[in-house]
């Protein structure tokens, strides 16, 4: 698994590359909580390069989500591929998070 | 298990992750499984045996097991066991998928995902032992 | 063996060699042996697992087994094991080195690279079993 | 493994890529017997790109050169990599072939 980080504006955009497993997510999960430590509100996780997320994955977004919504912020995704879109919807996360087909639409939604 | 099965113990821990995910991928391959099923086999087996090693032996280490064997109509049976606590996968509800984001439990979503992709799951407690058998489909549940 | 080893146990047909190779590989990295000596260990275990494959179960089908474990001074331990026909590596003659082409015997070098390259090899007969083990030192022999 | 052959006036050059093991040696094997059949008497094997072999590997050579040796011909070696220059010594077999540092030094041999 790949992390960076750019802010557009306000925004704090996260780009994932690769596997979020059960080995890889401790450090995801880092990386994002970290953002929100440091008083980013709005994160938009572009996850083109995702190949692969497992409920570990799940676990440490919800965890990042509960500390977004405790300080009224939020965090959107942009780009899902195949098996990660199909992951989303049997987690049913569309009804929790706003899901957008590329990073601009998902920057235009804020 | 049969005589021509495939077998795999290794110690309980994450270290051992990617060589289990990669010994039940070979058997499914050999079976001549397609991709998308491959992937699908491949979340269901992370999160079983990541829990066996997140929960099985909270106070000691232990092994897991697996066998694999070809069963009828192609389909694969894989066989997973662990002297561990003892733990029925199927006694689980599934988690509410309607419930917000403050409300909504950040766990229960690993046993789901199994269920939601293998249709035949059976449970057994043997001998000291909790062993879970999957008869997997060749065909794609919905990844 | 003891309690936190690791096994793999697969029907003995080359079909299987490359996963058996990759399997002691893993248990090898694990302990921290070097690329040299991993290149030395799959040479040897690729000679003894191709004899399974070849010789033990000349009228049947059979299985092969092998559990690697961590033993003392950073070696390794390796069994081997199959329910073949009776064969102890150890009873073989080296190949003659000195014979010219026309004289020269096309086999017997296989079992000569495993005695070349590991020292510490045990074998024994078990209720129907062939038993080997290596004990594997860190260093490299030659290779 | 890959092999490929070529012609050097009336020396048969042939190149072995990869891994010659239990799986591949018989290809590697009908590679050569193939190029006896055809009468070609003198064999030049560059392993430069050959990264393992084991004794199925050394089997199939031990194979064609007994062939080789009832018609006359003959067989060298150029190029070997560390881990097959090994095998070659703890087998003895630089004194059953000719074994040169590069294809160049093994065709001025002939
Ligand atoms: N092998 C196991 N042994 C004991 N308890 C288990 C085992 N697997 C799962 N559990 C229990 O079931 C719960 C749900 O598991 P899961 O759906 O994977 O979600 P999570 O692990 O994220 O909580 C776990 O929190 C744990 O309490
Ligand atoms: N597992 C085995 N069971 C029975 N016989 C064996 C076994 N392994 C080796 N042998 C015998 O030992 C001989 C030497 O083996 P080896 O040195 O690997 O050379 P090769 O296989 O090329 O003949 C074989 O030809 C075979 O007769």
């Amino acid at each position: 698994m790949e992390i960076s980080t750019r802010k557009e504006g306000s925004v704090a955009v996260v780009s994932v590359k690769g596997r979020i497993d059960a080995v890889t997510a401790p450090e995801f999960e880092k990386g994002l909580s970290a953002l929100v430590a440091d008083g980013d509100l709005t994160l938009v996780l572009n996850f083109n390069g995702l190949e692969y997320i497992s409920s570990a994955g799940l676990r440490s977004i919800l965890v990042t989500a509960k500390q977004l919504k405790a300080k009224n912020g939020r965090m959107l995704f942009a780009a899902l591929q195949g098996p990660v879109k199909d992951i989303f919807k049997i987690s049913a996360f569309g009804s929790l998070f706003k899901i957008c087909d590329t990073e601009e639409e998902a920057l235009r939604e804020i | 298990m049969g005589n021509l099965s495939e077998e795999i113990r290794v110690p309980a821990e994450m270290g051992y992750l990617r060589e289990l995910l990669a010994f039940v991928a070979s058997c499914a391959e050999r079976s001549g499984f397609g991709q998308t099923r491959l992937r699908e086999i491949e979340l269901v087996m992370e999160e079983i045996l990541v829990n066996i090693f997140n929960y099985a032996y909270p106070d000691r280490k232990g092994d897991v097991g697996i066998a694999c064997r070809s069963a009828d109509d192609g389909k694969l049976l894989v066989e997973i066991t662990d002297q561990g606590i003892p733990f029925d996968i199927l006694s689980l509800n599934d988690p509410d998928l309607q419930a917000g984001i403050e409300e909504r439990n950040i766990g229960g979503l690993g046993v789901f995902f199994v269920k939601q992709l293998i249709r035949d799951i059976r449970y057994r407690r043997e001998s000291g032992r909790n062993i879970l058998t999957l008869t997997i489909d060749p065909t794609p549940a919905v990844l």
